[in-house]
């Protein structure tokens, strides 16, 4: 049941991830962007990362689209005709596909209980988290706590890219169009 | 040293691996609150010499070898975040803390020239983010928290970098650019880690490196070495992936061109060095052959294309900038040995290049503020206008070149050794080749300031003192390190034996 | 959006409870899913939906832009005073177990005041980002769209 | 390759199409908003890879009850790549209004945001620079 939820959502995405590929619409790009990433939290739910997909559905859906329509705004609607198909990309994005195919092969089954990674660090959090913190979301305990410093690195990006807007766009700096001044 | 227990309380020296990184960290918050430009500056001065002396003091308590750990909200790794400084990361923490120091009184002067002034505090804001981001990438020894702070430093660079769309507006595409490609560079390390943690289960490095050892051939492990180099080769620009290097270095602001060449890039290869040698060990068979057959070339064609790239410049800032990628393949090359020699000499240029980089664009930035610009013609017979300004960058080019008595001769010297152990003598022709391309751009740049006359009668005043102490500092440096090479390359020799002792 | 009088209704009856929800988030956090970050974010998309309906001077006189800078700034102090005060009492940074009598309060107390953190931070983050934008004359009209 | 291999890996496969997608609108598009558009969604894609590692067959999301009495037959998933995640989703929104910060200003300064018009612009620029200062040297840039 699992599978097939996951394979509807996955062709669903792909389909979505084409289409912007192909659209020179920006409006429709950014909409279906916002579909992306809708797409992807229901995903995260079905693999049980709740937390996760309540930020992305937040983050991805909500702040992501509303700053690219605004951006949108500000600049342009349409993307020129794409230029001269080049090899040259898509042969970077062969080779990086493939080496992570290669990386695959030996990765442990998907959903396994006893991979390395289930059960080295992450059934440690799991079993101390209610006697070392007290607190039932296990997500926000290592979050705040065990890896609390990544949290903190966390909210200092956030801080400097707000510092960089505000230098960028804060009204600070100089405002000219081209395009006015032509006029 | 064992790792803090959790009864005694911790003293002030025990708190010195995270305040390196806090103080900066947590004054860029600060500056904010004050909203006041000069006390901004101030703010970042005292956050870089409070960071420059807990950095020296960490470098003295591991220079014999010794590993202080300090696990960051109490939690043992590799359940919890885990500062972990030995002779390696001490020195690059020492290199970045130290240029900290010494470009921002340099930085007043040219900031107020090069960037508006409503913007003054938030820049030595960002500053601080990029100088604290690239310590704590230094600092940490957990696979994600690297990308973490990598990111703090990523996000502020790319401001700092838009801030000479004052003078260019291609500083804007430059940032744009450099944002995409390390974007991409930060999304590779992050699969490369994950890869790396869907093996392992573990994150902290130690941990990896013991859990890696006895798996040489599980493909995931091999795949994920391929994505964070490549994730870093991009940060550290690396031949091919240097595309966002020059145009970023040009059209920068003076004072952020001089941090970045100097520091920037030297944390990207250190991080290399650190998964390479010692979560890697090199006694990966696969990962010697990469070396030999991936790096090596790499950095040979580095070392050349870029170097007769940067001869046909005409912007002094961009010749300085192509020339940084050469110096890069250096480094690499260090590293493509694979053995300690080697990996000393690498250890040595990144800090030796970054002493010399740091005066050569700090003398550029006086070009900029004094004559104008970094233009091959503006400089024309400058040397005479400006004789103290170009002395500094007769000192600072001798010592890229590195003719014998400076800093840059030290590291070329051992890289030289390293060769001719591992028998290679033809190496050695082509790194001493590659000098003298380096020999023809800097004398290009020394005929101009000194043989050809001024072009204009505009007269271009002396830098103001506030810029010359700084940069003659670095100078002397140069100078200093080229003779008294205990310190570089003893600390050199430690930090190699412990990257490759590592986990041990 | 002068002339849209459901709209203006609708957002006027919306916000306080988007309001009252980010609250919910950020202080049920450590029980179900969402924090600090969720609770920003939510904070901040419903400033911003009363910004896009009742304009961007409205919503300036709510909360001057120079209180969101400030904001930004207070939530990263916030956050890592809270790992100072841990650093002044003799323990590791951000090692919230000194905070309480019993190591396991501490790290609950810890929890919600790094999350507050967080939360301040970010709302103050997406609402100063979203002035930015704001503030800057759109190429393209609202008629256009 | 047996199909229960395939079986067990085709997620990884799914994820890293999907990723490959978003990298190639990345390198292959010239407009600068679907650029970071196309980083968004190869962000996104790792994000998914990432989470899918710490999914436990049967098992349901790391959320103990209230009380704290858990029950030793019941699964959890890993929590900790969703810590990972999350840290990783915020610092890529940080990223992207960074990026379409500088591409309003990128619009305001050369009146587009094609990568093909702007090169010409600075091609244009660089040309006008040699011709200003390039005959001293006789090189080119």
């Amino acid at each position: 049941m699992d599978v097939l939820i996951n394979l509807i959502l996955f062709i669903m995405m792909v389909t979505t991830a084409f289409a912007i590929l192909r659209m020179r619409r920006l409006f429709a790009v950014v909409m279906l962007f916002g579909v992306f990433s809708l797409l992807s939290a229901l995903l995260f739910v079905t693999l049980d990362a709740v937390d996760v997909a309540f930020t992305e559905a937040a983050v991805g859906a909500g702040i992501s689209t509303v700053l690219l329509l605004g951006t949108m705004a500000l600049t342009s609607r349409e993307e020129k005709m794409p230029r001269k198909f080049s090899p040259i990309p898509l042969l970077v994005v062969v080779v990086t596909g493939a080496v992570l195919v290669y990386g695959t092969l030996d990765m442990p089954n998907f959903g396994s209980a006893d991979s390395p990674a289930q059960t080295h660090v992450a059934a440690e959090y799991l079993k101390r988290t209610p006697k070392d913190t007290g607190v039932p979301n296990v997500v926000t305990a290592i979050l705040a706590s065990y890896r609390g410093y990544d949290t903190f690195g966390e909210v200092v990006v956030v801080f400097t890219a707000a510092i960089g807007v505000l230098m960028l766009i804060g009204g600070f700096a100089r405002r000219r169009d081209p395009q006015e001044e032509a006029d | 040293m064992a790792a803090p227990s959790a009864q005694t309380a911790l003293t002030l020296v025990d708190q010195l691996p995270i305040l390196t990184v806090l103080v900066p960290l947590l004054s860029a918050p600060v500056c904010i609150i004050l909203g006041n430009r000069s006390m901004a500056w101030l703010l970042a001065f005292a956050a870089s010499v409070a960071s420059f002396l807990s950095a020296t003091h960490l470098l003295l308590q591991v220079i014999d070898g010794d590993v202080i750990t300090y696990a960051v909200g109490g939690w043992a790794p590799p359940l919890g975040i885990e500062y972990r400084i030995d002779a390696a990361n001490a020195f690059v923490l020492f290199l970045i803390s130290g240029i900290s120091t010494i470009v921002l009184p340099y930085a007043k002067k040219s900031v107020e020239h090069e960037v508006r002034q409503v913007s003054h505090t938030l820049f030595y804001c960002c500053y601080l983010l990029c100088f604290a981001g690239l310590l704590g990438v230094v600092a940490t020894a957990d696979a994600f928290n690297v990308f973490v702070f990598l990111e703090i430093s990523s996000l502020s660079t790319y401001v700092l970098i838009a801030m000479g769309a004052e003078r260019d507006k291609r500083a804007l595409t430059a940032a744009y650019d450099y944002l995409i490609m390390g974007t991409i560079g930060a999304t590779f390390f992050v699969i490369g880690i994950g890869f790396l943690y869907m093996a392992t289960g573990t994150l902290n490095l130690a941990d990896l490196a013991v859990r890696i050892s006895d798996m040489a051939d599980n493909r995931t492990i091999q795949a994920g070495l391929a994505f964070i180099v490549v994730g870093m080769g991009l940060k550290a620009a690396i031949y091919p992936m240097h595309l966002w290097l020059p145009s970023a270095y040009t059209y920068a602001p003076s004072v952020v061109t001089t941090f970045l060449a100097a520091t920037a890039t030297k944390a990207a290869v250190y991080v290399i060095l650190r998964f390479l040698f010692s979560v890697y060990q090199p006694g990966f068979i696969f990962e010697t052959h990469t070396l030999e057959f991936v790096i090596i070339p790499l950095a040979l064609v580095a070392m050349f294309a870029a170097s007769i790239i940067a001869v046909f410049q005409q912007d002094l800032k961009k010749l300085l900038a192509y020339s940084s990628v050469a110096q890069i393949g250096y480094m690499m090359l260090g590293i493509g040995f694979a053995n300690a020699s080697g990996l000393t000499a690498a250890i040595i240029h990144l800090f030796n290049h970054g002493i010399t980089k740091g005066a050569l664009f700090m003398v550029v930035g006086a070009y900029v503020m004094r004559a104008g610009g970094s233009f091959c013609d503006r400089l024309n017979g400058i040397g005479r206008q400006m004789p103290v300004t170009s002395a500094a960058f007769v000192i600072g080019g001798l010592s890229l070149i590195g003719v014998p008595g400076t800093a840059g001769f030290v590291s070329k010297w051992v890289l030289m050794q390293a060769a001719f152990e591992k028998g290679w003598w033809w190496m050695a022709i082509l790194i001493v080749a590659s000098s003298l391309l380096a020999v023809i751009y800097v004398w290009k740049i020394v005929e101009l300031l000194y043989l050809q006359k001024p072009e204009q009668e505009a007269e271009a005043k002396e830098a103001p003192a506030s810029m010359l102490v700084p940069m003659w500092l670095l100078a002397i440096c140069c100078i200093w390190f080229g003779f008294n090479t205990e310190i570089t390359i003893g600390s050199a020799q430690v930090a190699a034996e412990s990257l490759l002792g590592g986990s041990r | 959006m002068r002339h849209h009088l459901i709209l203006r209704v609708i957002t006027k009856l919306l916000v306080p409870p988007i309001v009252l929800f980010a609250l919910y988030v950020q202080f049920h956090g450590d029980y179900s899913p969402g924090g600090g970050f969720q609770a920003g974010v939510i904070l901040a998309a419903g400033l911003i939906l009363f910004g896009i309906v009742y304009g961007l001077r409205k919503v300036k006189q709510v909360l001057p832009p120079w209180l969101v800078h400030k904001l930004v700034a207070i939530g990263v102090l916030i956050y890592g005073g809270t790992g100072v005060i841990s650093l002044l009492l003799g323990k590791a940074f951000l090692d919230y177990s000194v905070l309480a009598s019993y190591p396991k309060d501490g790290q609950h107390y810890g929890i919600i005041a790094v999350e507050i953190g967080v939360g301040v931070t970010v709302a103050a983050v997406m609402v100063a980002i979203y002035y930015a934008f704001a503030g800057r004359t759109p190429r393209i009209s609202d008629e256009d769209w | 390759m047996t199909l229960d291999f395939i079986l067990s890996h085709m997620n990884y496969w799914l994820f890293i199409v999907l990723m490959m997608t978003g990298f190639y609108i990345v390198v292959s598009r010239g407009n600068y908003v679907k650029k970071i558009v196309g980083l968004n969604i190869f962000q996104v894609s790792v994000f998914m890879f990432y989470i899918s590692v710490g999914k436990v067959t049967g098992g349901t999301a790391p959320i103990y009850p209230i009380d704290l009495k858990v029950d030793p037959d019941v699964l959890y998933s890993n929590p900790l790549p969703h810590v990972l995640i999350l840290t990783a989703i915020v610092v890529g929104v940080a990223t992207t209004a960074l990026g379409l910060a500088l591409i309003v200003r990128i619009r305001e300064e050369y009146g587009t945001i094609e990568e093909e018009d702007i090169l010409e612009i600075e091609r244009e620029m660089q040309r006008e620079e040699n011709a200003e200062h390039g005959s001293a040297m006789g090189g080119r840039a």
